[in-house]
């Protein structure tokens, strides 16, 4: 006979506003095995947490259900209540009165009768618990960073730092991502590389650091303390051993193409590194622009016609012999006991925008592009020229949130830097050429950061930019200038400017990949395609998956610091997890019972985690469930049709117990 | 007592209401950028922009939406709606406004506009197709604007781009029936 | 039919969407009909064939199942066997003599508080249409039951 | 492969003010063997005064002559830009079964709502690989001016991109003459304002005129006869009142279609156009 207490939390008036709680409190006691009930102004606060304690103990409870929030929020909390009480944690359930009952539903009788159903079938679950205990396993202590953007590299490095290993790995030729391709940020203007550049050197440098440049995640398996990761090594065609970066292939190359890095603006060669600052600063052969390599496919393919010729100019000049064209594609395995994702963004794509001219326009340039072109490093030496004629612009024009702010574009959020950046051009332009006027469309400033307002202003004051309020609506050419039409909406007036260059602000999206990397991982992803943090508020860097912790703009729009800090945070999480020599595995797994067990191992088959392994018996062989694999899906329970697999505290006695306490 | 020209907003209007019917658009999703004033062709000549009128219908202004030139000056031309970035069809609603004004007997900015509408619906019943030439007569003579475009008279004639005796087409008469029980109909 | 008739709604939702989804809802405030009964489950494929069934004999009139997108599932593939599943029981249910309407599979993600709250909605809609179920053995008195 | 014959709704002005749109859209058919097939005593489809006072009458008069086409058991093929944007509009209003029932019930007789309406511009438009050229429009620069109506909005008229359609540009280069990239291609002329807000109509006309002039167009091919009024009537008004000589003569796309088929100026009846746009086709030997 069990003695159930029952505690209903008001939340404030969360719940107590719209759920009679003395109703509520009136019912549970008739109910079967309720022993005690009681309730708090707020559960989760420590007098209420104590006040169930001493319950617990005071009147010798055995099964503790708490009416609250819902147990995604709690759940951890109470069971930590429950068990300082000397109970075990596994003998508590929460009936969810406050998400799914009194803040979807009015005040009224219905929404109380709701409460007390919840309650009821809480109760009745709560009847067959048992107490369960958790068993330890071992873990790996060595880190996965996906993404060298700014937000990977703080985390490599603090988690290195704190003296563990980690694998870094980059799908680009070098690390550093988006910032390495800005000239200066905001708000204190300093030199995006110069401050990029020596963390990127520590990187290459660092002794607990694997850095695996032009690699990909391919699959993972295992789980928290114990994943297995194969990685992708895209064939670089260059030994890195043997390369010492003297730079004389890629100065020698013949092969010209358009560079990534440079917003296709700028041109490399076929054998590169990205840009001068590289880490690694050892070039890699893109194999399908490369002469030679396009001669050896062609060869194979056994095409007719005009061979391509076998230049090979670079493994010629080469003075250590690194290049191999023998070098191919090759997937690496690692062990790893938690992972950090911090895959970042890239800038959405104005092309869908006809009425600013989908492309059309050479002097419609983005905001990258004008990093690039104001950056010394870049392919005009930081000398601002229009695309069209090389002319020095004089009259510039600013169009925000492109991409941003837009259902048009199925992108409804605000990128949150645009604001800011377009704010910094407007300075810098100005101090590339003090003749230059700069014109911003915006639609709000949307400041919100140390010294951002300031910031603002300053381009306004100082650099004399003339904020429009209004978005907008076309851009054409008219001979050599680029007619903009907007509205004044603070004059309720439309305006017309005729500007050399136009810069759209686009937007930040998730990098190309993103949702496949996620599903890689088994990690949730929004309808954006970002990915989703364990608790937006609670747990910005982590996941609802032990062991995977996410930093930087591939969870939503972020500037460099909140990016670095995210970088730093999911390093600390990490580091907390791998402060433990063991790890304490959730006891919510399936079990089987040898007896009921035919020995068909359907459940193998469906196991997606291999969790299930043979056991032979004296007299037959059964499955037996891995408790370190098992992650507690049930999938196999529901599958097994002589019914001998059981998933702890979600068992099918358990979970009829519920549906039976409904509607009595 | 509160001035006159100061604005007292009342959130739940029922202009609103009744323009979201109509129109089947959220007036609430305006979020002001103005694009579509930017791109309206005839925003220029406007009392209200056609942002300021959406700004009028959440604060639920009637007689300065309903009393705007706005809505007369409205070509249809779809511009607002086509780019608008939270997707409101701007022009259906400034039809649902115009369909309103008419309802509601309020006085057009542009009186001369809804006069050319009515003479042009008025003709059609008649003749079951438009007859320019007596579309403008009628318009000179009504509007009072009796020069308008008669300079163009003669050159047009000559060229034979308007024919003098209004079309005859059985239709008219089905026509005109389609007309009165449209009326009907919208009386209910 | 009576008024104040009130279907009665099972529904098994999955911990790391669709219930997560429910609680979206609940944050953001969005209300829907108090018919449903929520059933948190690790999976939509823990869900068992004849809890559905079981529901039916306790008296619901409609059960809902809802897991993670398909690609989605937290497990990776528990959703695919659990569609499988439920596709299948569904031709069964008119054999059982309960009409396949009352018997919703639906995916809802964690972000979509939205898709939750207007899913629960016409689904008590459409059951409310639809009227009682005759459970088995106790006929239900069709005198409170017009038309739909 | 598109049929061949079609059920033809001119439209009012095809009758009078843009006769010559009428006349060359039949001869350059006739003689390309797709057979327009006149709808019997068809009637306004309710222009821009409709709709802008009385929504069921807007989907009732279109709604009458997409009956006749039914009856004719073919798809409906529309000159005028203003007819097609309303006889689509009242499609997609009509997909609506309440509406339907009603709509069916006021114009009298059964409607199902299943004409497929096409507008000239593309029938033309599919058949540019195989044109009889008798004279290509080389030298010929046009400027293709589509207006508001053809375009907007897309999802619901599916003819063309909103902001840079390319339909006209197509056909008129397949003619031989060069058609010119502009940012005017759909921004509006003054629509049905000429009688009553004059002003308007000159200032918008004159953006347009003023930005083809000056890309260097020998005139402009459109599609409405609307736009055509517009742009060709108030050219005078427009020189004396800006001071600005934009003079530019406005042809319809079938007329230029016609020339290169080899018809004579007379037959496309160029003739009519208030600018006179035989100077400038005498100067290039198109005429």
């Amino acid at each position: 006979m069990a003695r159930i207490g029952v505690f209903i939390c008001h939340c404030g008036t969360n719940i107590a506003g719209t759920v009679n709680i003395a109703e509520v409190l009136e019912a549970a006691k008739q109910m079967p095995n309720v022993a005690f009930v009681d309730d708090n102004k707020y559960s989760c606060s420590e007098p209420g947490q104590a006040s169930i304690r001493d319950a617990i103990v005071a009147n010798r409870l055995d099964r503790v259900v708490i009416g609250s929030c819902s147990p995604r929020m709690h759940e951890n909390t109470f069971r930590r209540t429950v068990a300082s009480a000397g109970l075990n944690p596994y003998l508590l359930e929460i009936a969810n009165l406050r998400e799914h009952c009194s803040w979807v539903h009015g005040d009224g009788k219905e929404t109380t009768d709701k409460a007390i159903e919840l309650v009821r079938k809480a109760v009745n679950k709560a009847t067959h618990y048992e107490a369960l205990f958790p068993k330890q396993i071992g873990l790996t202590k060595r880190a996965l960073v996906i993404g060298g953007g700014i937000a990977g590299i703080q985390a490599a490095l603090d988690i290195a730092n704190s003296g563990y290993e980690v694998v870094l790995v980059e799908r680009e030729p070098s690390i550093g991502g988006r910032m390495a391709q800005l000239d200066k940020t905001f708000p204190t203007l300093d030199c995006s590389a110069c401050i990029l550049a020596p963390k990127m050197v520590d990187v290459g440098q660092h002794p607990n650091i694997t850095l695996l440049t032009y690699s990909e995640v391919q699959k993972v398996t295992g789980y928290v303390g114990n994943f297995e990761v194969e990685i992708l090594q895209k064939a670089k065609k260059v030994d890195h051993k043997t390369c010492t970066g003297c730079g004389t292939c890629w100065q020698k190359c013949p092969e010209k193409v358009p560079s990534e890095f440079e917003v296709e603006m700028g041109e490399r060669t076929a054998i590169y590194i990205p840009f001068a600052q590289a880490v690694p600063p050892k070039p890699v052969i893109d194999v399908d622009n490369c002469r030679y390599t396009k001669y050896l496919r062609f060869v194979e393919e056994g095409k007719e016609g005009k061979k391509p010729p076998q230049c090979r100019i670079c493994e010629r000049l080469c003075p250590t012999g690194a290049i191999d064209w023998e070098q191919q594609d090759q997937v690496i395995t690692e062990r790893v006991g938690a992972i950090v994702v911090a895959i970042g963004y890239q800038t959405f794509d104005p092309s869908a925008y006809g009425e600013y001219g989908g492309g059309r326009y050479p002097d419609v340039v983005t905001g990258l592009e004008l990093e690039r072109l104001m950056c010394a490093s870049g392919p005009t030496e930081g000398e601002v020229v229009r695309p069209s004629d090389g002319a020095h612009p004089k009259t510039v024009v600013f169009a925000s949130c492109v991409g941003s702010r837009d259902d048009r574009m199925g992108r409804s959020y605000c990128s949150k830097v645009c604001c800011m950046y377009m704010a910094k051009h407007a300075i810098m332009l100005k101090e590339h050429d003090p003749e230059v006027q700069c014109y911003i469309f915006y639609i709000d400033i949307r400041a919100g950061g140390k010294d951002f307002e300031e910031f603002a202003r300053r381009a306004q004051e100082e650099a004399g930019a003339i904020y429009l309020r209004g978005r907008i609506s076309k851009i054409y050419e008219d001979g050599k200038k680029l007619i903009v039409c907007g509205e004044d909406s603070l004059m309720g007036r439309p305006v017309e400017i005729a500007a050399d260059l136009v810069v759209l602000a686009t937007g930040m999206v998730p990098s190309d990949g993103a949702a496949e990397l996620a599903r890689t991982l088994n990690i949730s992803y929004d309808s954006n395609n970002f990915l989703i943090e364990a608790h937006v508020k609670l747990r910005p860097v982590e996941t609802q998956t032990d062991g995977i912790f996410l930093a930087g703009a591939c969870i939503g729009p972020r500037d460099i610091p909140e990016s670095v800090a995210q970088g730093s945070a999911a390093a600390a999480k990490l580091a907390t997890l791998f402060s433990q020599d063991t790890l304490i595995t959730d006891p919510l797994t399936a079990v089987v019972d040898a007896a009921w067990c035919v020995g068909c191992f359907l459940c193998q088959e469906v196991c997606p985690f291999n969790a299930i392994d043979s056991l032979v018996t004296d007299t037959r062989t059964v499955a037996v469930v891995n408790e370190g694999l098992c992650k507690g899906c049930g999938l196999c329970v529901a599958d097994c049709r002589g019914g001998a697999i059981k998933l702890r505290g979600f068992s099918d006695q358990q979970l009829l117990a519920e549906v039976s306490a409904l509607w009595r | 007592m509160t001035i006159a020209s100061v604005i007292t907003p009342s959130p739940i209007s029922e202009l609103r209401t009744s323009v979201e019917k109509r129109s089947g658009q959220n007036i609430l999703e305006c979020y002001q950028c103005g694009k579509c004033s930017a791109g309206c062709p005839t925003a220029y000549a406007m009392d209200l922009t056609p942002r300021q009128l959406m700004r009028g219908i959440q604060l639920g202004l009637k007689d300065e939406v309903l009393g705007s030139t706005t809505i007369w000056l409205c070509l249809s031309c779809q511009i607002c709606s086509a780019r608008c970035p939270r997707q409101i069809d701007i022009a259906r609603v400034l039809e649902s406004l115009r369909i309103l004004a008419i309802a509601e007997k309020s006085k057009p900015a542009e009186k001369d506009v809804l006069l050319f509408h009515r003479i042009f619906l008025g003709l059609i019943p008649r003749y079951g197709r438009a007859h320019e030439l007596s579309l403008g007569v009628l318009y000179n003579l009504l509007s009072k604007h009796f020069l308008a475009n008669v300079a163009l008279l003669p050159k047009m004639l000559t060229k034979g781009k308007l024919t003098i005796l209004p079309p005859r087409v059985k239709g008219a008469s089905e026509v005109k029936k389609l007309f009165a029980k449209v009326r009907a109909v919208e009386k209910q | 039919m009576a008024i104040d008739y009130q279907p009665k709604i099972v529904g098994f939702m999955c911990n790391w969407c669709s219930y997560a989804g429910a609680d979206m809802a609940g944050t953001s405030r969005m209300t829907y009909p108090p018919n449903i009964r929520v059933i948190r489950v690790p999976c939509s494929a823990r869900v068992d064939a004849l809890f559905i069934v079981k529901c039916f004999q306790q008296g619901a009139d409609g059960v809902l199942v809802s897991g993670c997108h398909p690609g989605d599932c937290h497990y990776s593939e528990g959703n695919y066997h659990a569609r499988r599943r439920f596709a299948l029981l569904r031709e069964l249910l008119d054999f059982l003599g309960i009409e396949k309407e009352r018997f919703w599979v639906e995916w809802v993600s964690a972000s979509e508080g939205k898709r939750f709250s207007r899913l629960v909605s016409a689904f008590t809609d459409e059951l409310s249409r639809m009227g009682p179920r005759n459970t088995w053995g106790n006929q239900v008195d069709t005198t409170d039951q017009g038309q739909g | 492969m598109t049929p061949r014959v079609y059920a033809y709704y001119p439209g009012c002005t095809l009758h009078s003010t843009a006769k010559e749109y009428d006349v060359s859209a039949r001869l350059v058919c006739q003689s390309l063997g797709i057979e327009l097939r006149e709808l019997k005593d068809w009637t306004c489809c309710g222009a821009s005064s409709a709709h802008s006072t009385s929504d069921l009458l807007s989907i009732a008069l279109p709604a009458r002559e997409l009956q006749a086409a039914e009856e004719m058991g073919l798809p409906l093929a529309v000159a005028c830009a203003m007819c097609f944007s309303r006889l689509k509009f009242a499609i997609h209003e009509l997909n609506d079964q309440a509406t339907l029932g009603l709509v069916s019930d006021i114009i009298g007789g059964e409607l199902r709502n299943t004409i497929e309406v096409v507008h000239l511009l593309k029938v033309l438009e599919e058949e540019k690989e195989d044109l009889p050229l008798k004279r290509p429009l080389t030298g010929l620069k046009v400027a293709c001016y589509y207006g508001c109506l053809l375009v907007r909005p897309r999802d619901i008229l599916d003819f063309d991109d909103e902001e840079n359609p390319q339909i006209m540009d197509h056909l008129i280069e397949a003619l031989g003459a060069q058609s010119i990239d502009w940012g005017f291609k759909t921004e509006c002329c003054g629509a049905s304002l000429p009688l009553t807000r004059k002003d308007i109509v000159l200032t918008l006309s004159h953006r347009i005129l003023h930005q083809a002039k000056q890309l260097g167009a020998d005139c402009l091919a459109v599609a409405c006869p609307m736009c055509h009024s517009n742009l060709d009537t108030t050219q005078r008004e427009i020189e004396a009142k800006y001071k600005d000589g934009v003079g530019l003569p406005i042809l319809y796309f079938t007329q230029l279609v016609g020339l290169a088929m080899g018809f004579s100026p007379k037959q496309l009846l160029l003739n009519k156009h208030l600018t006179d746009p035989l100077p400038m086709l005498k100067e290039k030997e198109l005429a």
